[in-house]
């Protein structure tokens, strides 16, 4: 009775229509746009009635889970809760266009510059931009950022090396490299933080910056960042913080105190604005003051009680966006912002750093292997117990109702479960959830073929990425085409 | 308020499970000259509170939902099934699908958005999205570069000098080498290119509404072994001949004008569709069909191989988060509008905008820059500093003139018309312009 | 690994906070309340915080079906489409005060006025009154104008008695029961009409109204309408028009024409305002000129281009509703008929009677029965083959990913299924459900242990009904609390 | 726009299935004297059209969402979740759940709804909703009666005005005498009931605002053996003692104070709570936990012999649809809330309308009506007509003093507060009440 789901393309018959705009004027497009110009066949886009659009993607939304229905404690993405607020706030700024007399959007540009100072003091930071789009998008901004300083004091030639801990999110290395420069690892010691020795000896004059997630995505605070900013600093390396992470520390230390020189800010994870099924979210970038210069065009400045758009920047390293960046996604993470205030993000990754100590606690009495087993911050690092693999127990935990943790990161940990709870969940989803993973433990032990072979009660069963990757289907076609 | 769940019994239990007593302890191995900061913001607001406060924050903007600018966005209605199943929980608040038996709803819905993007531009595959429309044609010409293992890149003046500006700060980090060709009476002159050169980008309808003819460019591209790289509004493939049938490699875009609200400028997304052979070059996620163990269709994630978590420093790009959810309007908007819809939203763009071109020049001192044909905006020189004739119609509740940067010209003005502006609306304007012109 | 699904009570936990208030002003409740009038205890509802909110209701939504979801052709309910414009547009008008000076709501009285007209103009009526909030409310409302009618002429104590056929909607009955009025059964011919001679045999002096549904509940249309209206006229008795079927005839016949007296409808079938899980709904009133008098208070009139209330009526027979009646669903219904104008309603109605025919057909080719097996109009009873059970039928139907359609109802017909497919459903979409229909009963009737269990796939399965009537359990208790 | 999915293709292949050609035969039972009425309605509109005109009809009016206006309904603010709960389209587009297996999710929420409507008025037993308050105090009325099968009720004028009007309707249509007891200096007097009383209702708080004292109406009531029917605006039992403990019978309400849009008086829902020996006697859907053939539990709709289904012309109502929706955004909101959030609405509330009538009480020629204790409401008699003052606030944005029924007595205004209110709201209203009536 489970049928394949059908591809909107299938539900089409010719002639049928959805919405029906206005009437459109009649004009002859072909002497208005020029006979050449005009498309021969339309785009083949599916011709299907209103009901059918809304029957589809509600029925695709129930072959889809999310923080909305399920416990989803997917490492390093800090799933935590959106308040529906956020969108109701964001809905009252769509209706303005980016080319709008200024004056007709001041309380748009209030808002951007009321963030970008929240921002700034949450951080530490002197100045922020908020037109990175994304986190990878922040970071690639920060690292020109650098770039741009080493170059207005002639060291851009030769500083050449960004350092990059091997525990480091993917995204480090990769924006190293689109910013031009070459990537070498650093090894962390066996207690998962950055080897400081192997570190210093990596310094040196041709090293542009240092690239650094604290608590790293072990989970782990680096105990020793003060000297090891220390030691980069005094060989004029700068210090890039990854802020994705940051839902573990706000409101308890501020990564401008510990002296790092530019930070990105995921506002998609950290401030509660939803993931979307993987994005948009934005990325805010934070400097120092002698890294301000060069932010990104344009800032929002106040002058005389008004807000307007800063382009008057010429030590600026350029845009990295259209426009002014993901504006709406700005509205939802101000509105946060204002409502929890200092205390409450406090209190916040208080709570984030409480549960995943929580559950690592729990998980380790049942059985799970904690790789580092000590005071984490907002997530942690577990491995099944026995020759249990990774990927068998997110399989299963799928029958239990969980969207599983990141498996298989970081790389530096085999079999690697990343778990982070965030601070929105309650102790008894944490207790339900250790009950589950008990359970599996003991059942896969047992039953090899049973966990081999999950899940079983979800939308489609396991599928097969092999054959994906060989052979890629990356769109829909009618039968018969190729 | 925190949204967090805890009691103080919840704390107090849990803090016990961990042998501690205080909050604090949970800091510990944080340095302590830098903890507990205090932090300056402001007090904590109650969702009522937060509400009133944003709401007399907006009040301080005046809506453009019917302004007359383009420039990369554009007001367009948008069908109210839309917002309602976009906004359901599980697509609002997932994220990457990165386990595929429980995500079959997104994996679906952007199989689903690449086909529509490859139908629209007639190339072979689309990737799942990009940040926005100049974040695409940073990474499409990325692409090329990479492709065809070259340092040069060729861009026309007719792109939005945003995008440009974007793309240049693309380029120096990369260390490769960008000219710009200026645009002659509007439109891109024909040329030859040397072969260092990777990537040869041109827009059409180009930044100032005209729509280009692309074939020799393309041809001198191709003679080249360049890549070519076409920036086009999705709006305009629903009429006009798309990159693919030009010629073109590689085509990218902003999704705004697919039916997302304009934001003030952001999120929308940025689209890229390339031809077969770039495809295991394309930057971000791409969505394949397979099959599950019981033999179901089922959709996954594929070609990680490019992607930063696997590759890192070697990745074709640094994107993790895209721009999903707005990508997954566009993508309901066209199922939506189905093809028929789509050419009459364009359509009747195309009208309203000639339609107003036509009453505008005849106003003392107006002059058309803009050389025909021309899709759905245009630019004209005004006879008064534009930032002027902007403030002067903002004060009369209409939104246009969109001031064109000084490379293109003195007092050059940028408008637009959509399917939204109805006769009224265009007179309104065109007396409005008069008034303030005079 | 189905577990019960909670309660929400049962996720409480003491001092959870969910939404929190804006802090209220510090005052003494005992003094401005009286201390005697104080609650002891506090309501025990649960205490949860946001995200267990949204989950829990996001999760319960998924545990329901809608028209959203599935084909839904539930005989006598009309589960068309229900625009998403219809809520978008009723939004726009949420924050008026019933009792806010008429001049500063002039937009939503406007509206009222002109739906008022429309419904007459459908109908054939003369006067329309919104204010009842469903159908059976209408009912009410239509017999009491009836039965002030008639006392206006002094022949409320000799007319007692309502006729009703014997495949009326249960609301008929009940509803002339509350009007005060004894019941009579007219029964149906063997065509399914009602019986014209019994009818008569039943007419005289004591009898004040007929109730009749035309289309029939079976579906069919009282071809000898026009007779039996001119027969009850004569003997002075007035003519209900039960309007919940009006999908059928939309544009291409009005009740008013047929001779009809009072009519109600339904506006949350006929004019695709939501259904709601079984409500809120509207069920506005026509009358005509000689029972106009006596609707409820207050009508909406125009004087002067200004709207206002009119209470000024002193025949009506009193208000029905607090306020004016369900404005929110005529903002949808308004928005309805706007949008469809008198060729497209007309065209609903068609492909309403057309989808209706096709299935009949189809259905019978697949082996169902068909009792009255003739032009239908929106809907059409069908029985399953062989020995099969209507009730199994529908279990097995869920299995399928439809809703299943009325059973059991008109009460005149065995293992009745009664199916209405509405006008938004596609040809497609007919052949699906023909399809499952067939294999249904192929299967039930090769294999009754199989039919007998259905359903399989959904949350729970069969559940036992009998229990619930029988020790009713109709509300939450904490366990060993009774 | 017409939302059929037929082609014309569609049309003629199943035409064809039939044997027809022509849309006209399947309406050839139809006489045909009345066949194909030309009707005069305006021309179709698309979605764009009806979306701009009906925004224009709302720009016709001035919102109240800071209205103090009472009298049944006001505003409250309703935090963001319940909107995008309630739309999800499962629980829009369901209907009655006949077939429990595929709608749990509307059950259980019913179960639920039933149990907080029970705990709030500590009564055993509520049916899944009624129309509005009004209905459901008829409704309420009609069960005493059946129950004691007598036909004499009692009201006091403490019951809003328009509920009474609509019993009124109810009861003659029965044959029942309803007599209705005036307020003595705003308070229902006490009184002895006959033999030939069945129901006893009054509301506290009361009309104009006033908390009665209801043991003596109970205690003589129920030395008549007859049932109490106790109206109960739902927000004031997060404080005020309930109909239960009070020995009410018969608890019933309008829902809309539980974070209902006041949607210009409709729809909310209204509510019936009574003692478990009258549970067989309520009119409506009732739903009953049990459990299924595995032996999970499960939610059915129980006890529908009472219903008009099933029963015809001996159900205990003719109701069929109800206001479930509505009733789920209470329970939602409810939930939300949770006790302490609702205690603190409820109290902010109060607070608002004690500090608003201390203020007003000290403009010349202003006297409250209404004896405290009140709860969030009171009445003022005004010095000049109240229409005309209703009409001079509103023409300074404030919507107050709502006009009370002649029966009350002369010039006589509602006048309410709730938590949407600021101080600074209530200031501007004393201020503009101090113009208006000077
Ligand atoms: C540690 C870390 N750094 C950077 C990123 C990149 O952020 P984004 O996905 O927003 O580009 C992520 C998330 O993906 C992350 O977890
Ligand atoms: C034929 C018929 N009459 C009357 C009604 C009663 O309408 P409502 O449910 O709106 O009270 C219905 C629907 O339930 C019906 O189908």
């Amino acid at each position: 009775m489970k049928r394949d789901f059908p591809v909107l393309f299938e539900r089409s018959r010719a002639g049928r229509r959805g919405t029906l705009p206005p009437a459109p004027p009649e004009v002859d497009l072909a002497s208005l746009l020029g006979g050449d110009n005009l498309r021969e066949a339309p785009p083949r886009l599916p011709e299907v009635d209103e009901l059918t659009v809304v029957r589809h993607y509600t029925n695709l939304s129930r072959r889809q889970v999310g923080v909305d229905t399920n416990f989803y404690p997917l490492g390093s993405c800090t799933m935590k809760y959106n308040p529906r607020v956020n969108e109701a706030a964001s809905a009252l700024f769509a209706e303005l266009h980016p080319y709008q007399d200024p004056d007709t959007a001041q309380g748009a540009l209030q808002i951007m510059y009321e963030l970008q100072g929240y921002l700034a003091e949450i951080t530490g930071m002197d100045a922020v931009t908020l037109q990175p789009a994304a986190g990878a998008h922040g970071e690639l901004t920060g690292m020109l950022l650098i770039r741009a300083y080493h170059e207005s004091r002639g060291e851009g030639e030769q500083r050449r090396v960004v350092l990059v801990p091997d525990s480091a999110h993917g995204s480090n290395p990769a924006t190293a490299s689109m910013a031009g420069y070459e990537v070498q690892e650093v090894p962390s010691g066996p207690d998962g933080e950055v080897d400081l020795d192997a570190l210093r000896a990596a310094l040196g004059p041709q090293v542009a910056a240092i690239m650094l997630t604290n608590p790293n995505t072990l989970g782990l605070f680096e105990r020793k960042i003060l000297e090891l900013i220390d030691a980069a600093h005094d060989q004029g390396v700068q210090l890039y913080y990854d802020g994705a992470n940051l839902n573990a520390i706000m409101g308890w230390a501020r990564p401008g105190d510990m002296g790092f020189d530019v930070i990105h800010l995921n506002l998609h994870k950290t401030f509660s604005t939803p993931h979307g099924g993987g994005g948009p979210g934005s990325g805010p970038v934070g400097a120092k003051a002698h890294l301000a210069p060069f932010l990104p065009l344009p800032l929002v400045k106040r002058e005389d009680g008004r807000y307007l758009l800063d382009y008057d920047r010429p030590q600026s390293i350029g845009r990295m966006r259209s426009f002014y960046g993901n504006f709406g996604v700005m509205v939802r993470a101000y509105v946060y912002i204002r409502m929890l205030g200092a205390e409450g993000l406090k209190k916040a990754s208080a709570m984030a750093v409480l549960n995943a100590n929580y559950l690592r606690k729990k998980l380790a009495e049942v059985g799970y292997r904690i790789p580092y087993d000590r005071l984490c911050k907002h997530e942690f690092i577990a491995q099944p117990p026995g020759g249990l693999k990774a990927l068998d127990v997110a399989k299963a935990l799928l029958d239990y109702g969980y969207h599983p943790p990141t498996i298989y990161f970081p790389l530096i940990v085999k079999e690697a479960m990343m778990i982070e709870p965030t601070e929105t969940e309650s102790q008894e989803t944490l207790d339900e959830y250790v009950s589950a993973m008990a359970e599996i433990a003991r059942r896969g032990l047992e039953d090899p073929e049973w966990i081999a072979h999950t899940p079983y009660h979800t939308p489609v069963r396991r599928l097969d990425e092999v054959a994906a990757n060989r052979k890629p289907v990356l769109r829909w076609r009618p039968e018969g085409e190729d | 308020m925190d949204f967090t769940p805890h009691t103080p019994d919840d704390v107090r239990a849990m803090l016990e499970a961990l042998g501690m007593q205080e909050l604090r302890e949970l800091f510990a191995d944080l340095p302590d000259a830098i903890l507990e900061p205090e932090l300056n913001l402001p007090a904590p607001l109650s969702e009522q509170e937060v509400l009133e406060h944003v709401s007399e924050l907006a009040a301080k903007n005046a809506p453009a939902g019917k302004a007359f600018l383009g420039g990369g966005q554009r007001p367009h209605f948008i069908p109210s099934i839309i917002p309602a199943l976009v906004q359901r929980g599980e697509f609002l608040t997932a994220y990457t699908p990165y386990q595929p038996e429980v995500s079959q709803g997104v994996l679906q819905a952007v199989f689903e958005y690449q086909t529509m993007i490859a139908e629209l531009t007639a190339l072979d595959a689309s990737n799942a999205s990009l940040y926005d429309g100049a974040a695409a044609l940073a990474e499409g010409v990325l692409l090329a570069l990479r492709q065809t293992r070259r340092m040069g890149v060729v861009v026309s003046q007719g792109v939005h000098p945003e995008y440009r500006q974007v793309l240049a700060t693309y380029l120096h980090a990369v260390g490769a080498e960008l000219r710009t060709v200026n645009l002659q009476d509007g439109l891109t002159p024909e040329m030859e290119f040397g072969d260092e050169i990777g990537a040869v980008v041109l827009q059409s309808p180009n930044f100032l509404g005209a729509i280009e003819n692309p074939a020799p460019w393309i041809e001198a591209a191709h003679a080249a072994r360049a890549l070519v790289v076409y920036v086009a509004d999705p709006l305009s493939l629903a009429l006009l001949k798309p990159p693919g049938r030009w010629g073109a490699d590689i085509a990218v875009g902003d999704g705004q004008p697919l039916g997302n609200p304009m934001n003030f400028g952001g999120p929308q997304f940025g689209y890229i569709a390339v031809r077969e052979k770039l495809v295991r070059q394309l930057p971000g996620r791409l969505v394949s069909q397979t099959h599950d163990v019981d033999g179901r269709r089922g959709y996954v994630l594929a070609l990680a191989a490019r992607e930063q978590h696997i590759r890192r420093a070697k990745a074709k790009s640094n994107i993790t988060t895209n721009a999903q959810l707005t990508a997954l309007m566009g993508a309901m908007h066209l199922a939506t509008l189905g093809p028929d819809g789509f050419a009459e939203v364009a359509k009747a763009s195309v009208a309203r905008a000639h339609a107003l071109a036509a009453e505008l020049i005849r106003l003392p001192g107006v002059e058309l820059v803009t050389p025909e044909p021309f899709f759905n905006e245009f630019a004209l020189r005004l006879p008064r500093p534009v930032q002027s004739v902007r403030a002067l119609l903002a004060e009369r509740g209409l939104h246009a003139a969109a001031p064109v940067s000084q490379e293109y010209g003195e007092n050059i003005a940028l408008f637009a018309a959509t399917e939204r502006h109805g006769d009224s609306d265009l007179h309104e304007l065109v007396q409005a312009m008069g008034e303030v012109l005079s």
